[in-house]
């Protein structure tokens, strides 16, 4: 079992390195879908081996999968192999530069490795790798656009990983000083050192908002909309749909950690701030969205927002709940991101003004899109609707009635306006109807691979109805945060 | 080393890099603040130094090595060469705020950094523990550098003058974090120097320049 | 397995298989299959609630990956009388659309939608828990919408009113979700049941109550949350009206009668109220729409918030005269709203089918181009005219039976000494006689305007009734539905005591309605013989006149004495409104619009006038317009957050560090 | 009791066709006296009826059944109505009671019909009086209603007789300000419905001013007779009930020749003293405005309304 925690890391790094040597080149093509297969397939062992009642570690310790872990490897995992395998260029396209696949595979790698370290500081060190390993992703068009998000996402994303680490630093200035210093949540977690609560109060709320930017929680969310939208679709999948979960991840770490010691009071003041801020700014952006992919990055602030919401209010029907929405998320937005690559491909432009009838023209386009809109919307049977309804069940229960009141206004708000852009690029027809010319024949075509979607938008709509290990393991992983506090 | 020239020292250092980083903010040329960058470097890397005989620690006197390299030789090297190409005489033409606004902003955000730094006296009466507001003035300075300089270089000084400031929290309240995450972090804070002047290249060729104002085509 | 559970389950599993047919199935048959099994949807969604009904319980459980409680279907009596309504409004819808539905309507997406939305609404009711209820309402607001934009690709209007549908009906998602929120975290757990032992007295309980009602008004289209229903009903193909607007807007009513007798069971007077004012206001704002209106379909939506409004006033006096101890009357009301609820399934679910033959026929959806249309289509003439009665709330239809028994709980609720329930009731009075005056000019305009006369527009006098074969009897059972509750309404009686849990409502003479908690009953099969056998006399005089000089038809019509009869001289809708729209001036606030077209010679001389109207939904203009444009609005100065300056971006989470360095300091 | 109440009903319904013609016929001798003509005399509407049995029944084109069955429609609801209003006795039905919610319902049956014989040609007339027809019709209701709630608020019953019954045990209710103001209110409904000044001028040639006669303009022979029947009956109905509520002095509360002959008697005096008060008042009055009419009804609303207050007070004290 212990081979599985490292082998997700591993896998990646060779295959980094192997497909920049010329002779893997044919396997450049799959390499991104490689390593998510490979990641998936570990994460779901690691699943398996949690519930089991064991705890992997691996690498002297310095790796240690709990029930959370696991969780979060197989989202990474399967959103991993959405986006890459559901982004697969046609043949005919444009072969792929050397670098690409290698960055895709170190992009991974550092996610797994994030999730997988039992040291907050090495998953400090991975989340930043993602921004290093992203940033020529992001920029990969080389066009002024790519090229001006790109600068904006390294700037914006370093200076504000860096806060987290000076809260890290102080955390573990704060062990220190407690006569063990550690930065390990195993330790932290079985010892319980007597830190100091004000030093832990500075350390908590610097690392929370240093990992909010990489979160994409209002108001360090800003390069999110830019970041997503120029990167190539797969990339934009992996971003919205996994990498910020990651970020979440360090952010419920780091509560976990500091919630026994300082109580939930200031992280749930922050969470909440930031929470409904993210929804504001997402509800004010999106009602005069004019671009998609945009739109799609923020609806990726929103329910980063929620999520927030959710660790702001804590319990295990919360926590749980959140879990459950990272991966309906992650699913569901890589799916649509994807699909977006796609309809830039076909149609040259990702604008909402000047998108038509969509579904018309091209309904093997734009189905998969529109279905991935609605679990985003959060209706059933998809599995957002029940988070979403699980997590304002509980922040009601958790005293934050007010809060969630504003918050499912604000998400009608952007119910409206994502309903509203998506509407308008799907239905109707291109052209008035009595031109005299002939419409043109819908295209049925998929444009790429549309097995990776639909199992994606499936696992999405099956999951919320999914008793049994699946909710076990969403319990124990809340469970592993402390959710009882 | 006794406890007095331990505290002068320490407080030398850090006195170094207070003012290097008000030159920084207060000098236009960027080929001037580059200097300044690896002066401020030296100044860390002499704190780490004397952290470490202080504590009579061989791991901190290592880690003030690679200080020394990354911030003092490798960094401001890069950024040297990168600037001459660039041609010697590059400026901070028109910062958003000017240079007295900004003089009065630090001397504010000093007044903050001491403010703040409040909750971390618990760590004891420890020299080094007195010093720490230094380190979060520097955090903050580098924030309003990076806040308020057009030119995509000053921006990048502002993001390591701010890295410079993580690192003085870090030894002087910590002596510094485990080995993997300083190697890991020195290790990124490197590729994201090497990335943001690659794409400051990028920009040149493709706006002409590198002022940042530039970059408003994504928006909304 | 019970017989109730087996009926939940086999609801789904043949929505499933609806569904798949409808994908599956070649394009010829389709629409015979998929309505096959849609039909046997509506059906096996009836009969379990007429076992539900009889006395039956069944539970099946909703599996979720969430620690969200027990989970799970589990209908009631209250909820077996409303899957009844919708089963059997379902069913006979579907078996009209086999015959109706063609171009979009008949594709894959609309086929597979209508078993999917029938299944969920009719589960609604089954739903024990708060969150299966949310579940399955979330579904029938998704399959619903899914269906309104069937037409998108032919009617640009089409995507707007699915849009404006989508927001209304998310609004009343996040309301309910609040609402039910709120009691779950009072009650403990996510079970009705629960929720039910919970004191209705305690502020938490009132916010909820507020919550919900306001959600459950969305769905059912009370005024001020009613602007989706004139636009989405036109919008949507017409079996998909007739069950939005005959089942679908019910489940708001039962969701405020779930709130009412079952959740929050005695709450204190002024929610009575406050569900009366609205429901008053709708009635009475819903029928003065419809009957200046002359878009026929919309004409029926806007009925659709007056019935509502009535069953909400009715619900609302039941609540005002129990928390005053008024029990008798207030059990009537009860059973009122519940008789208001089967008759306006029956009626509205005629109309709109037979609205839907008349576009299916003639093409026309105006009234203003219609006319003649019953020498051409005699059967959808028959059925809108049951139909128009039973909406008219003449005897012997449902529609009479349900507001007698309202007007009799009204009256019996008298209450002078106490100073709420006396001014309620005599204004509660005058909205419902108000109502009902109005309803039949609307209804006497729409058969009359519509059926009679000579036809207006070239569509209207080509008009037919063939083809589409299963479109008739659909119409035809709808139509004797109408006329069976309104004839024997004491069958219902039955269910309608277990399904409200009231007492004193029962069967008298052959099967004539009984209200003995206030002392009145109405036999109308005797009221019918009375008729008959006056009507014996009158028909002998009038055979044995025919005999001596029998009838003869003329070419002439009067024209003031001239031969100048064109069809275009006839009244139209918009004339035959006209009247009233000027009475209520100030409430319809209309656009009128003459032009005088002068002839070159002389300015005294008038070569043509034209007169346009234009009649607003005035609380759209009044209150969602200025909050659309405010929201645009801000929408536009937010794109200033996000201008594309890295230096803003930086101050931002300058901002913030400061922020949070010195919350954390202080 | 049901068969008791089938003769009394059998008994008005005869009573009313007897009677309904003679009354117009003497409303409209009255008229003419006082404006100085010398009148048909009041036998003309029974002469009218006859002549129209006979007449050839002619039928314009395009009209459907509507026109057929529509005034048999009137005249059943009409007879309905006598059968089942209180006007010689207070014997009803059990299961069909004389709920003036019923009645109106009847009643509203015979609107119904004339407005869709009304718009059944397809000529501007028809439609015209149809459309102002059932303007008026819908704007009456609200003041019938109210005005019986406020009559049934002492009583605890919205049932004809038993209001009748409960003002003849209690004969000073009937001049109480509640009954007073709610007669009053009833009265206007009632000319209103019946088409009288100054809702409706009877006996105008102008067809722009016409409501009642615009409609039945296409009916001919037998069709006409039973319109023209039909709405005399409901005068007389409405107007019978209006004087009962009024005086309900000599009606019968239980079956019995005698009573019978005595109310008969008693209905007689009461209906010729309310008709020849109303046609006394009409030769005062013009036809108002269509458009003045909802003021007038809007009046007679907050008559009924005051009544219905004006019976709180009255139990209150």
């Amino acid at each position: 079992m212990d081979l599985f925690a490292v082998l997700p890391i591993a896998f990646c790094l060779m295959l980094a390195v192997g497909t920049s040597a010329p002779p893997l080149g044919g396997l450049r093509r799959y390499a991104g879908v490689v390593a998510s297969a490979v990641i998936l397939v570990s994460g779901l062992a690691l699943v398996v081996a949690v519930l089991d009642g064991q705890t992997p570690t691996a690498v002297g310790g310095q790796l240690r999968v709990d029930a959370l872990s696991a969780f979060m490897l197989t989202v990474v995992g399967s959103v991993g192999l959405t986006a890459t395998w559901g982004g697969l260029e046609p043949r005919t396209g444009p072969r792929a530069t050397a670098s690409y696949p290698a960055l895709v595979a170190l992009f991974l790698g550092a996610m797994s490795l994030a999730v997988l370290a039992d040291n907050i500081g090495v998953l400090w060190v991975a989340i930043e790798a993602t921004t290093i390993a992203t940033a020529f992703l992001v920029g990969y068009h080389r066009s002024r656009r790519s090229l001006e998000a790109a600068w904006k996402y390294v700037v914006l994303a370093s200076v504000g990983v860096a806060i987290a680490l000076l809260g890290i630093v102080l955390l573990y200035a704060a062990t220190r000083s407690g006569g063990s210093p550690t930065l390990s949540w195993s330790q932290l977690d079985a010892n319980r050192p007597p830190l100091d609560p004000s030093l832990v109060r500075v350390a908590a709320a610097l690392a929370i908002l240093g990992f909010a930017t990489k979160a994409g929680l209002a108001p360090m969310h800003s390069w999110l909309p830019d970041a997503h939208s120029q990167a190539p679709a797969p990339v934009s999948g992996l971003m919205s749909g996994v990498l910020l979960s990651v970020a979440f991840y360090a952010i419920l770490r780091v509560q976990a950690i500091a919630g026994p010691v300082i109580g939930p009071g200031l992280m749930r003041g922050m969470l909440v701030t930031a929470g409904l801020l993210s929804l504001a700014v997402a509800a004010a952006l999106t009602i005069r969205q004019r671009d998609l992919k945009r739109m799609l990055a923020y609806s990726s602030i929103e329910h980063m927002g929620l999520l927030a919401l959710a660790a702001a209010a804590g319990g295990v029907l919360a926590l749980s709940a959140a879990l459950l929405h990272v991966l309906g998320h992650g699913l569901a937005k890589s799916s649509t991101f994807v699909v977006s690559g796609r309809i830039l491909a076909t149609e040259g432009t990702t604008s909402t003004t000047q998108i038509r009838g969509l579904l018309t023209r091209r309904p093997g386009v734009a189905a998969p899109f529109l279905v991935g809109m609605v679990a985003l919307l959060g209706l059933p049977p998809f599995s957002l609707f029940f988070s979403e309804v699980a997590i304002v069940i509980a922040g009601v229960e958790r005293g934050l009635t007010w809060v969630m009141a504003v918050a499912v206004v604000l998400m009608l708000v952007i119910f409206a306006g994502l309903a509203r852009h998506t509407f308008a690029v799907m239905f109707g027809q291109r052209t008035a109807p009595g031109r005299g010319e002939a419409a043109e024949p819908a295209d049925r075509g998929a444009h790429g691979p549309w097995i990776p979607l639909a199992v994606a938008l499936g696992v999405t709509a099956l999951i919320g109805f999914a008793a049994g290990p699946f909710s076990t393991i969403l319990t124990d992983a809340a469970a592993v945060l402390g959710a009882n506090q | 080393m006794s406890d007095s020239l331990y505290a002068q020292l320490v407080g030398l250092s850090g006195g170094v890099l207070l003012l290097s980083a008000v030159l920084i903010v207060w000098r236009r040329s960027i080929s001037a603040e580059v200097r300044l960058l690896a002066v401020q470097g030296g100044a860390l890397a002499g704190l780490v130094t004397v952290l470490g005989v202080n504590e009579g620690s061989t791991e901190l006197l290592v880690v003030a090595g690679l200080v020394l390299t990354l911030k003092v030789v490798v960094l401001p090297g890069l950024l040297f060469r990168a600037v001459a190409r660039h041609g010697a005489s590059l400026r901070e033409e028109t910062p958003l705020i000017n240079t007295t606004t900004s003089l009065i902003a630090l001397s504010l955000l000093t007044m903050l950094a001491f403010l703040v730094s409040r909750p971390l006296l618990v760590l004891g009466d420890d020299p080094a523990i007195a010093a720490v507001p230094i380190g979060i003035a520097l955090v903050l300075y580098g924030f309003l550098v990076l806040a308020t300089r057009r030119h995509a270089f000053s921006q990048l000084i502002g993001f390591l003058v701010l890295d410079n400031g993580i690192g003085t929290v870090a030894f002087l309240t910590a002596g510094g974090i485990p080995l993997v995450v300083e190697l890991g972090a020195s290790l990124d804070l490197l590729l994201v120097v090497l990335i943001l002047q690659v794409l400051t290249a990028r920009i040149r060729s493709e706006f002409g320049d590198a002022d940042l104002d530039d970059l408003t085509e994504l928006r909304d | 397995m019970s017989a109730v559970g087996l009926g939940l389950e086999a609801q789904l599993v043949l929505a499933v298989v609806a569904a798949i047919v409808a994908t599956w199935a070649p394009p010829r048959l389709r629409s015979t299959l998929a309505g096959v099994v849609s039909a046997a949807v509506g059906l096996t969604g009836a009969v379990t609630g007429v076992l539900v009904l009889a006395g039956s319980r069944g539970r099946i459980e909703v599996p979720t990956s969430l620690p969200l409680g027990d989970v799970g279907l589990d209908p009631s009596p209250l909820g077996g009388f409303f899957m009844v309504v919708a089963g059997a409004v379902g069913a006979v819808a579907a078996v009209y659309a086999i015959g109706y539905a063609e171009g979009p309507a008949a594709s894959r997406a609309a086929w597979a939608s209508l078993p999917v939305f029938l299944a969920a609404m009719q589960l609604v009711p089954a739903a024990a828990d708060a969150v299966s209820f949310l579940l399955l309402w979330e579904l029938m607001a998704l399959a619903s919408t899914s269906l309104v934009l069937t037409d998108h690709r032919d009617r640009a209007e089409v995507r707007q009113a699915a849009l404006w549908y989508a927001a209304l009906t998310q609004l009343s998602f996040v309301l309910l979700l609040l609402g039910f929120a709120v009691l779950v975290v009072d009650a403990g757990g996510v079970g009705f049941d629960l929720i039910g032992s919970l004191d209705p007295g305690s502020t938490s309980a009132s916010v909820a109550f507020v919550l919900l009602v306001a959600g459950f008004a969305t769905k059912a289209g009370i005024v001020p949350v009613h602007v989706w229903l004139p636009r989405a009903h036109p919008a949507a193909p017409s079996h998909v009206s007739a069950v939005m607007s005959a089942a679908m807007v019910k489940m708001g009513v039962y969701g405020a009668l779930l709130v009412c007798l079952r959740l929050l069971p005695t709450g204190p007077a002024w929610w009575g109220l406050l569900l009366l004012a609205f429901g008053a206001v709708s009635a009475v704002y819903g029928i003065l729409q419809a009957s200046v209106t002359s878009d026929l379909k919309r004409l029926l939506a806007y009925s659709t918030t007056e019935n509502v409004g009535l069953m909400f006033l009715a619900l609302g006096t039941a609540l005002l005269l129990r928390s005053v101890g008024v029990g008798g009357p207030a059990d009537s009301a009860v059973a009122a709203c519940l008789l208001l609820v089967a008759s306006h399934a029956a009626f509205k679910c005629t109309l709109f089918l037979a609205a839907g033959s008349v576009l299916h026929g003639s093409g026309e959806r105006d009234l203003d181009r219609m006319g003649g249309l019953g020498a051409r289509m005699p059967v959808t003439a028959l059925a809108f005219g049951v139909g128009a009665l039973g909406a008219a709330a003449l005897p012997v239809t449902a529609g009479f039976m349900a507001e007698w028994a309202l007007l009799q709980s009204l009256i019996h609720g008298a209450r002078p000494e106490d100073r709420l329930v006396a001014v309620a009731m005599p204004v509660a009075v005058a909205v419902v006689a108000l109502t009902a005056g109005l309803a039949l000019l609307t209804f006497v305009k729409a058969y009359g305007i519509a059926f009679l006369a000579r036809p207006r527009s070239e569509g209207a006098a080509a008009a037919h009734e063939d083809g589409a074969w299963t479109m008739r009897p659909a119409m035809l059972v709808s139509a004797a539905a109408v006329l069976a509750l309104g004839l024997v309404p004491g069958l219902a009686a039955e269910a309608v005591t277990r399904a409200g849990g009231v007492a004193g409502v029962g069967r008298v003479g052959g099967a004539g309605l009984e209200l003995s908690g206030v002392g009145a009953q109405l036999d109308p099969i005797a009221l019918s013989v009375m008729a008959a056998l006056l009507a014996v006399p009158v028909l002998f005089v009038s055979r044995a006149a025919a005999r001596r000089r029998p009838r003869r038809q003329v070419e002439l019509a009067w024209g003031c004495g001239g031969v100048r009869v064109s069809p275009r001289m006839q009244y139209t809708a918009t004339s035959y409104a006209e009247p009233l729209a000027r009475v209520f001036d100030d409430a319809l606030r209309p656009e009128r619009d003459i032009e005088v077209t002068h002839t070159s010679e002389s300015r005294y001389l008038v070569e043509r006038v034209a007169f346009r109207q234009r009649l607003d939904d005035v609380v759209e203009e009044r209150s969602y317009r200025p909050v659309v444009r405010l929201a645009d609005r801000v929408g536009l100065a937010a794109r200033r957050l996000q201008n594309g300056s890295i230096h803003r971006y930086l101050g931002y989470s300058f901002v913030a560090l400061v922020a949070v360095l010195v919350l954390v300091a202080l | 009791m049901n068969a008791e109440a089938a003769v009394l009903a059998l008994a008005q319904v005869v009573a009313m066709v007897a009677l309904s013609p003679l009354l117009v016929g003497m409303m409209r001798q009255v008229r003419a006296r006082l404006e100085g003509r010398a009148g048909a005399g009041a036998l003309q509407p029974w002469r009218d009826l006859r002549k129209l049995l006979a007449k050839e029944t002619l039928q314009a084109a395009g009209t459907s059944w509507v026109s057929v069955a529509g005034p048999t429609v009137l005249i059943v609801s009409s007879l309905l109505v006598c059968a089942m209003t209180p006007l010689l006795g207070t014997v009803t039905f059990t299961s069909v009671p004389d709920d003036l919610f019923v009645v109106v319902s009847v009643l509203l049956i015979g609107t119904v019909a004339v407005a869709l014989v009304g718009l059944d040609a397809g000529t501007a007339f028809g439609g015209m009086g149809s459309s102002r027809h059932m303007t008026i019709a819908a704007l009456v209701e609200p003041t019938v209603l109210v005005s019986v709630y406020a009559l049934s608020i002492p009583v605890g019953s919205s049932v004809l007789s038993q209001i009748v019954e409960a003002r003849l045990d209690d004969p000073a209710s009937v001049a109480s300000p509640v009954s007073l103001l709610a007669l009053l209110a009833l009265a206007v409904a009632v000319v209103a419905e019946t088409g009288r000044l100054p809702v409706d001028n009877p006996s105008t040639h102008l067809e722009l001013t016409m409501v009642h006669e615009a409609m039945v303009l296409e009916s001919s022979g037998r069709d006409l007779a039973w319109l023209e029947l039909g709405s005399w009956l409901r005068l007389g109905a409405l107007l019978g009930l209006l004087s009962t509520l009024l005086m309900p002095w000599g009606i019968a509360t239980e079956l019995s020749a005698g009573g019978l002959l005595l109310a008969s008697g008693a209905l007689v005096a009461k209906i010729a003293i309310t008709g020849a008060l109303l046609a006394g008042v009409e030769v005062f009055l013009a036809k108002l405005r269509l458009f003045r009419i909802p003021e007038l009804l809007a009046g007679s609303f907050v008559l009924a309304f005051l009544a219905v207050t004006a019976s709180y007070l009255v139990v209150q004290a």
